[in-house]
């Protein structure tokens, strides 16, 4: 048998350990999917694969143990979940159409969580809309929180929701609890003044504590959505690292529009004679100052962003 | 606005200033009017606030507050000098009622600062002292730097039966060492019931002192407490010294311990 | 008198009713809640039907709009005492009949225990009501228990039935403003709840109630947010609070601000001592207030039973499940 | 309804933004799963939930929009589930017993990976065994190889598989793809010197990118298993962090033990004031050299392994 | 002859064998594959039957035994060359059809391609093999096409059925060493593969077969590791090392090592130039090498079809299907 | 060991270095045996490794090596010194037939070290020019400064028909310049049919150089050209010289170009 093991790998097949025999990678963009679709799934690794499934570290499933010949069959079982996922597909019953740009990934957000600031999942197909299918190896995920449960500091691009409290301070009863909240969970950017809250809009994080503990609604949020996008985190075997924050108070379409942009940046200075080069290490050889300048092009923040001068990421080096 | 505002206070002249401690003093007021002792008056300094303080002194013209430095208010009242003005609203509650203890054995018992509240009733007493089948005064502070009323105690202690106590002290104090309820049982009462007992002072102190009497045969109805409690208001809309049913800035702060004694926080 | 007006109708007359009146009735604040994307139902002035959410409990309740959260009783310039201006415009409340009967309850404490309070008497003295109809019961509602489903004490009834708006006018002073036919219908209320609360007499507390390990549960269970009190109808405590302004220290003001017996600091004292540390105490404090205490002293029950403590608590700890539980407590005691 | 929160959570439910809303939240020990099971989650999504289902971020199937007066109904379903992934159960019928101690995450391992060192899923179910059901609050992730897709490096505890790469110069024909990979890919512990290859063992994280790479099995993996224990790295508000390395060349037992030790270790340090303290917080206030004298309470190391003398996190704080 | 024999007694004989033989099978090597957790399956020397390997292929071919990876020409004493000393035992080495005929190719070129290789020839001289039969085709393998699925060109013939061994002793020498009874017998060896090889005729093969677009796929897809020659049981290129022993500088070796026509470096030439940098330009100079200019040169096919490039290359490259396109190219021109 | 190894080399003299460029010296090498232009001989220093290196002169008791620095070997055979011993083992390959070029118009192009391996068919034909038709020799380098063999250049500039051409010179260089393709043109062929082409040089030269030629009407029959690759051995074992089914090593390096245009890599 010849395999072309970049068409499969393209087509979200793994070349696994266990020679001619490949996994097919279902990815679920922002996380979430229909009850209904584990049918099919459960078909495909009963009758293809091995039984098993693994459940992938971006929020996808794996189902193991395909025959390498068998992959044309499959698409075409897989095909209504790809299509019930909206994913963006050239050619029906083909499969997926480019594994690089690795599956959105989403916390659960607030259509569950009471503490995500946003709908994670809902943003995450946005984006899937926006930069799908595309070979380009890039990480993307989405959290609804700075608590960070999707773990978007490990990826190239992470999204973290941002709220900006609005104090009534005629409804404000002096109880504390947000001063109190705030400091133990969070940043501690409130104080007390007064009887009636300060917020030190450097410190404050957006994390919606104030909002969530306020008994009397005197903290809100802002009808406004707003994030905050830290950028070139990862792990591997050089250099783990954390993404550093690039813009804080930044806006979804801006998110959107800075993404897009990094692809044309990609596509300008990638080294294609590697298998493949991640966009960290792409930033790493032009300087995050050439990156910035890319990816803010045409972008039109409001005034309430906050864009860094300079990053310097840290990280663990090997 | 309406036409009484009885939040509004009224203007009030410092007459004099007695210094008991390093942070307790003594201030005697200009005021005309009824005052009972065991009440009490919302003392206040505008941008400052409001704090209920009992009265520690009733005269013709004045009425004095003693007070202790613990909050924003009382801190800064001990930075006027005499002749400044603070503001009073007042007199509230039910305060000490004279005739309930008439012709008894009367045995005041305080605890810190519980001796201001008293210290009316003991004044009375002690100038018609004819009137009362007898007096017991016990007096406990945390040390000897914390004595109030040092001048009117040396007095007292020379026309009354007075025990004064000091809950710990250096070596070299040579005064009575222990709790007051540790000298519950030094006082002698004649007949239990004739007797009046006032207890006043810390909610523990109140607590072990009344169990202390009650142990000793006094019945509740003999026993008289008063309660401190938050008063922001003094006139029973704040809540904050609700207990049951009971608000003790209306219906206290001095209650017959028969009443007291089913009042829960 | 009994009207039919059509909506369109109703609003000119709210329009005209604005010159004379503050018109406050639920709005659904939209992204207002406290979680993300989600609508806070509070008390809003209005000016159309339409900004009014009739179909839904608020989250507060009306009391905000006659007894403020925030309150300023004087201003103080250096030593002067200055009382805030008065307002000039009287007040229209639209709310519901437990609403309504928790204004009695807030008229029990600010006018009758004790001396008069005089701003809350202001407020009092132009407020007229106007009464939602409620077609159901929602979640948490005990009203029927707590006997506050129905009220006659009101200004104006209103009923929308699609494109009209039914309109019970008791007040003749706003006859001047509805004109509309003569049609007699009923204002709606609800005959009864899911959630049917027993209500222990009051011989059947025990005298040391304090003690029942009832109580103990909630120690772990509430976080003393305080939001069971500050979206109750019927919680009325307040503290007051003196502040120099940042901008010019000579001046400043008294406020008076909501309190809540379950929220750490209520109990304290100058000099640090306080009261009823345990969460569990003051969920007692609270609860005994609302079907005992209150009851012992004015002769009726404090809680109206809107429910709204147990849709707001964050950690599901239900005010009616445990006054039945303590209906059950008097009954194994009994 | 009275809930009483602490007990849903402990359950595994959630108490979620859509009041008297829950949200099962099935775990899936190292991520792997016999695909049959997918039809109970299916039935319970449909019937009693909203019809869908969210992936989790830590390996799981979250079931939103459960009536929490179903939360019975629904344990008594989800049981053969919960036997079958060998979840330690107190009470049959009851659901989870504990869901303080996180799912055990693990990356795909060397069942399908190439990369893989071992076999995390196997791996994840023997700790598993040994610290569920618990309600500490503690995250474990293994991952197969450095790459970390999993991102053990935000866990407390990170198990990243090593190998001890076994050089047969004999068989080495000099092509230095080894050194070309190692360098590239990896940490660049391979020199080419005379032509064979000297591996600095201080450099090398046995990726086993060289064993991987070479032609002729002149590089081979030891009989042995090594791991890499990365110990209390972290997501949230205050300081997201890497987890630092603990313990390298360490052995499977020892990490074992180490994890046992950890959970003696918090409960004798724990603020029982807070509503959950985190184990990497309670490091922090006890100091490293603490926690590492409990930590290594009768562990017995190999001569191998290499202990951290002491561990100074970084991260982002704000 | 052909006998059975216990395979009690067979290892007995082995042992006997030990004695002047260095025994060489494939022996499936735990914990030593590619991957984790898997074997390797190679040449080891070896003391008894249970050792070996029968019923999977080997991964690397037996051409290691007799044509060591890393084989030292020289010592270097200063500026003195010093031949290694010579092995003294003899060598039997088990293997298939397909690497006997290996065998072949190995003693074209290191025997009768110009000089004699001495370091080979002297192994050569000593080695004898035991011919495993295969009981059936492994994935990849494609003999039958290559007509090299059957041999008799062995010392020994193995057949392990059971608990007894049966054997084909070809070799007198051998006779010497096992004692059974005899038994006539059939070796095994497949008949067919599911690989069918269609090689192009030499007439078939275009003269700019270089520029044909075929070879182009695979400057992409292979990544030019050399897995494919290192487990060809054919491939026999090597390369000189010279050097200095790291503890003392004024010694040293010169060795030769394996080397790979598709590994990069293997046509530098001093001062930089070099060839066939397009990997699919490799891969073209080895299939045809296998299929066309050896047989040019030689008269006979230099693959034997085992399929072990199949089998290793990590870039699932099959060698057979080139082959085969290869030939449709040829029919095409044709 | 067998007794005859053939990758056992063999003691050699150096009797004499000439530099050429900074880099390029010609070794000339005690040696008795039969040798032909275009051979080569693997030279090789212990524990540095072996090259192929071609004759570049042959004589009675010597040969030479022209040797260009470009590695590990030649870097330390360049440290040399008269009288100092490396060892070689040759002759290998093929080498030029002199008798295929005799009585024809014989032109040599040589591009670079290409010179080396003709250097000994120039020098037979300039001792016995009347064997041959004509001789032209055409010879490029990349600069002046790589010129190798000046002297010999200079003499047979004298008595030789001889382009000697730089690929690139700063502007005062006097000599010509352009690759020697652009001078192919310039060598006069009386007739086509007898001509004998000698074409050594890189691979690019000799490709055009070729090309040139058959441009020209030169049949493939009539060129020669001498093929460089990697050759580890000499003696047709380590593949590396194979083209298609020709050993460079063995077969070579000489080849006809109606042999060598089928050759691939």
């Amino acid at each position: 048998m010849d395999i072309n093991t970049k068409k499969v790998t393209k087509n979200a097949y793994r070349i696994t350990k266990q020679r001619y025999k490949t996994a097919l990678r279902v990815r679920v963009p922002g996380g979430r999917l229909k009850a209904e679709y584990l049918e099919i799934l459960q078909k495909i690794a009963d009758e293809y694969g091995d039984g098993d499934l693994h459940l992938t570290t971006r929020q996808g499933f794996e189902i193991t143990g395909i025959d390498m010949d068998k992959i044309d069959e499959v698409n075409a079982i897989i095909q209504p979940v790809i299509e019930g996922l909206e994913i963006n597909q050239i050619n029906p019953n083909t499969g997926y159409t480019a594994a690089g740009t690795r599956n959105i990934c989403a916390c659960i957000g607030n259509r569950v969580c009471p503490k995500a600031q946003y709908e994670t999942s809902g943003f995450a197909k946005r984006i899937e809309q926006a930069i799908f299918p595309n070979d380009f190896h890039v990480k993307v995920a989405l959290t609804g929180c700075p608590n960070d449960c999707i773990k978007v500091r490990m990826h190239d691009f992470g999204i973290i929701g941002m709220t900006l409290p609005q104090y009534d301070k005629q409804r404000c009863v002096s109880c504390g609890r947000c001063v109190e909240k705030c400091t133990k969970l969070s940043t501690g950017a409130l104080t007390m003044e007064n009887y009636k809250v300060t917020r030190e809009h450097d410190k404050c994080i957006g994390c919606g504590e104030c909002v969530l503990n306020c008994p009397t609604n005197a903290w809100t949020r802002n009808e406004e959505k707003f994030y905050r996008l830290a950028i070139m985190g990862r792990t591997g075997k050089k250099n783990p690292r954390l993404a550093e924050d690039f813009i804080l108070w930044i806006d979804e379409d801006s998110i959107i529009k800075i993404i897009k942009n990094t692809y044309d940046y990609i596509g300008e200075y990638i080294d294609r004679s590697l298998p493949k080069e991640h966009i960290g290490y792409i930033v790493d050889r032009t300087g995050f100052i050439e990156y910035k300048k890319w990816a803010l092009k045409d972008v039109e923040l409001s005034p309430m962003a906050k864009v860094a001068s300079n990053i310097y990421w840290g990280g663990i080096r090997y | 606005m309406i036409d009484t505002n009885v939040y509004m206070p009224i203007k009030s002249n410092i007459m004099e200033i007695i210094q008991h401690t390093d942070v307790e003093y003594t201030f005697r007021m200009a005021y005309k009017g009824e005052v009972k002792p065991g009440q009490f008056f919302e003392v206040s300094i505008p941008k400052y606030g409001e704090c209920p303080i009992s009265v520690s002194g009733i005269g013709e013209e004045f009425i004095d507050f003693t007070i202790r430095r613990v909050g924003k208010v009382t801190d800064e009242l001990h930075k006027f000098k005499v002749g400044d003005i603070f503001f009073i609203r007042g007199p509230y509650g039910n305060g000490f009622h004279m005739d309930d203890y008439k012709n008894k054995e009367v045995i005041i018992v305080a605890g810190g600062s519980g001796l201001a509240p008293v210290k009316g009733i003991i004044d009375i007493i002690h100038q018609q002292p004819k009137d009362y089948e007898g007096f017991n005064l016990l007096v406990g502070f945390k040390s000897p730097d914390d004595i109030l009323f040092k001048e009117e105690l040396k007095i007292w202690n020379e026309d009354l039966k007075l025990i004064l106590t000091v809950d710990g002290a250096k070596e070299d104090y040579r005064g009575k060492v222990g709790l007051v309820t540790q000298y519950v049982d030094d006082i002698i009462i004649k007949n239990m019931d004739n007797v009046a007992i006032i207890i006043v002072g810390p909610p523990m102190m109140m607590k072990f002192t009344v169990e202390a009497f009650l142990k000793r045969g006094v019945a509740c109805e003999n026993i008289w407490v008063s309660y401190e409690r938050k008063m922001h208001c003094g006139i029973g809309k704040c809540g904050h010294c609700r207990m049951d049913d009971t608000y003790i800035c209306l219906d206290g702060p001095v209650f017959n311990f028969s009443k007291a004694k089913h009042l829960y926080d | 008198m009994k009207i039919e007006i059509s909506k369109e109708d109703f609003n000119k007359s709210l329009h005209r009713l604005g010159d004379e009146y503050r018109i406050y009735a639920p709005v659904a604040m939209a992204y207002k809640g406290t979680f993300s994307d989600t609508d806070s139902i509070r008390y809003k002035e209005i000016n159309t039907l339409d900004e009014i959410e009739f179909n839904l409990k608020s989250h507060f309740s009306p009391k905000e709009v006659i007894l403020p959260i925030t309150q300023v009783l004087f201003y103080f310039t250096e030593d002067q005492y200055k009382e805030p201006e008065t307002e000039k415009k009287k007040l229209l409340v639209f709310l519901r009949a437990c609403d309504i009967h928790a204004v009695k309850r807030m008229d029990q404490i600010y006018l009758e225990n004790g001396q008069r309070d005089p701003y809350y008497q202001e407020v009092r003295d132009t407020v007229k009501f106007v009464l939602i109809g409620c077609e159901k019961s929602y979640r948490n509602c005990f009203c029927v228990s707590m006997g506050t489903n129905k009220t006659e004490d009101y200004s104006l009834g209103i009923k929308p039935v699609g494109d009209q708006v039914l309109l019970d006018i008791k007040d003749e002073e706003l006859n001047a403003y509805f004109f509309g036919e003569e049609k007699d219908f009923e204002m709606n209320y609800v005959t009864s709840n899911d959630i049917k609360v027993l209500i222990p007499e009051p011989h059947q507390i025990a005298k040391d109630i304090a003690e029942a390990p009832l109580w103990r549960e909630y120690d772990e269970r509430c976080v003393a947010c305080g939001k069971c009190n500050f979206v109750c109808s019927t919680c009325t405590c307040f503290r007051m609070q003196d502040i120099f302004y940042k901008d010019n220290e000579n001046n400043g003001e008294r406020r008076r601000v909501w309190a809540s017996c379950q929220v750490d600091g209520y109990t304290d004292m100058a000099g640090g001592h306080s009261f009823r540390k345990r969460h569990g105490d003051r969920m007692r404090y609270k609860v005994l207030h609302k079907v005992y205490d209150y009851n012992k002293r004015f002769g009726y029950h404090m809680c109206v039973g809107c429910g709204r403590c147990d849709d707001a608590c964050p950690q599901y700890i239900s005010f009616s499940t445990c006054v039945n539980k303590l209906h059950d407590l008097g009954k194994e005691e009994r």
